[in-house]
């Protein structure tokens, strides 16, 4: 029962990790980093570090993401509209322009 | 009981690989915002659960972090949606 | 069955390491660091682990063990712990240096792109 | 009989949840997708703490965190989920197209709406 929870949480761990270098919009980037800094934190408390877990709580799932939030909220202002900055290959561009809002914020 | 209140746990684990579906596919950020509220209530459980599962009371403290500090994060990010966080 | 654990923080420090390699977007490079501070947490913990242990903690054991027992029993290695207690903090200061650096590089050549950057640079 | 008690409540939990997470995986829009996030995983939460505070006794470390934990969840949930929907609402993201109702733009769109947008209490007292 130990392992399958640990393989559990480890195959989350993987698939938060590709979703953060797959999706092309940073703000998801963002989500999906403080995603696997939660899984993360179940993982250290199967692996026995509640002390890492308290850690990687207020560091990993909260306080890195609302970095990442501000130098992206400060980069915006600075830079202007690139979107598909280093992404080649992408074609599921659709999928962000469903949200097919009106206004000049972009993804946000 | 401790091999019920285990499967409950991987339940809840499996139930969050749902919810990460959601982070990857939602077409805006509010989607992937909401995901990931749900997706740390249910590891909050999970950690609950881990704890009654291995017998050890120390594990639960975690539980209470992060039940306090992921709606924290929600609140934080949802007031930078709506006015920009600077 | 620990080996799992090793062949996910491979996995992790592998897909860090691609991020920064192929990827042009400086945020995702700093993304990429991250999922590789991630992959050292993840490793430093597993090898702390043993088989069965519970954590170094010697407050309410678990049922039918004593404190005494607890310490003299099988519980995981609690300085490999504090060294991934260490790495996390550090880990959020570098990337707070390494945000800061990507910001004051947005404002001073008006770019995200890495190889821009490396054009106006030179 | 205790045990059947912890693993029907763990059931009823498991299985709220599941269909909470269902639907948010789903639901066609925004906003229902924030429905399926506040109710049914509250809901979903409850049945496992009880279980939890069952299946360890009241009395033990288990019920007191268990408690603190639920308390919690109750206060801070709908908080940051109605935070969250009125961000979604005020950057304008689209409703469903099979949406019939919007109370806030129709409040908002109303003949006094000028001098107090957002609030209809004032200008329910002037009309």
């Amino acid at each position: 029962m130990f392992w399958a929870i640990d393989y559990a949480c480890l195959a989350l761990v993987v698939a938060a990790a590709v979703l953060v270098i797959r999706l092309r919009n940073l703000n998801g980037s963002v989500m999906a980093l403080s995603a696997m800094g939660t899984v993360l934190a179940l993982l250290f408390v199967v692996l026995g570090a509640p002390d890492d877990a308290h850690a990687q709580i207020v560091v990993g799932s909260i306080a890195v993401p609302t970095l990442y939030l501000i130098a992206i909220a400060k980069i915006r202002t600075e830079v202007v509209n690139e979107p598909e900055l280093g992404e080649q290959g992408d074609t599921d561009a659709a999928a962000d322009a469903d949200a097919g809002r009106a206004g000049s914020g972009g993804d946000r | 009981m401790t091999l019920a209140i285990g499967v409950a746990c991987l339940a809840e684990v499996v139930i969050g690989a749902l919810l990460l579906i959601r982070v990857g596919l939602g077409p805006t950020v509010c989607d992937r915002i909401v995901a990931l509220n749900t997706l740390s209530t249910q590891i909050t459980l999970a950690v609950l659960l881990f704890a009654a599962f291995a017998d050890r009371a120390t594990y639960l403290d975690v539980s209470i972090w992060l039940a306090s500090f992921s709606y924290l994060a929600t609140i934080v990010w949802s007031r930078y949606l709506e006015r920009g966080l600077l | 069955m620990i080996l799992g654990n090793y062949l996910a923080a491979v996995t992790l420090f592998c897909l860090g390491i691609y991020t920064v390699l192929t990827r042009r977007n400086l945020l995702k490079i700093v993304m990429g660091m991250s999922l590789m501070e991630a992959s050292t947490y993840l490793f430093l913990l597993s090898l702390a682990y043993r088989n069965g242990s519970t954590a170094p903690v010697l407050l309410t054991p678990p049922h039918g063990q004593t404190p005494q027992r607890l310490a003299h029993g099988n519980v995981a290695d609690p300085v490999l712990q504090n060294f991934c207690l260490t790495a996390i903090v550090i880990g959020v200061a570098v990337t707070g240096v390494f945000l800061a650096v990507v910001v004051r590089i947005a404002q001073h050549y008006r770019t995200l792109d890495a190889d821009r950057v490396r054009d106006m640079r030179g | 009989m205790r045990l059947v008690f912890v693993i029907a409540l763990l059931a009823v939990g498991v299985a709220v949840s599941t269909s909470g997470a269902v639907g948010i995986l789903r639901m066609p829009d925004v906003y229902l997708r924030i429905q399926c996030s506040s109710k049914p995983v509250t809901l979903g939460a409850l049945p496992v703490l009880v279980a939890l505070v069952i299946a360890k006794g009241p009395v033990s470390s288990y019920g007191g965190r268990a408690l603190i934990v639920a308390v919690l969840l109750l206060v801070m949930n709908p908080l940051a989920t109605h935070a969250l929907a009125r961000a979604a609402y005020s950057v304008g993201i689209p409703m469903w197209s099979g949406a019939v109702v919007d109370q806030a733009a129709a409040r908002a769109a109303g003949p006094t709406a000028a001098p107090h947008p957002g609030g209809g209490q004032p200008a329910d007292r002037e009309g």
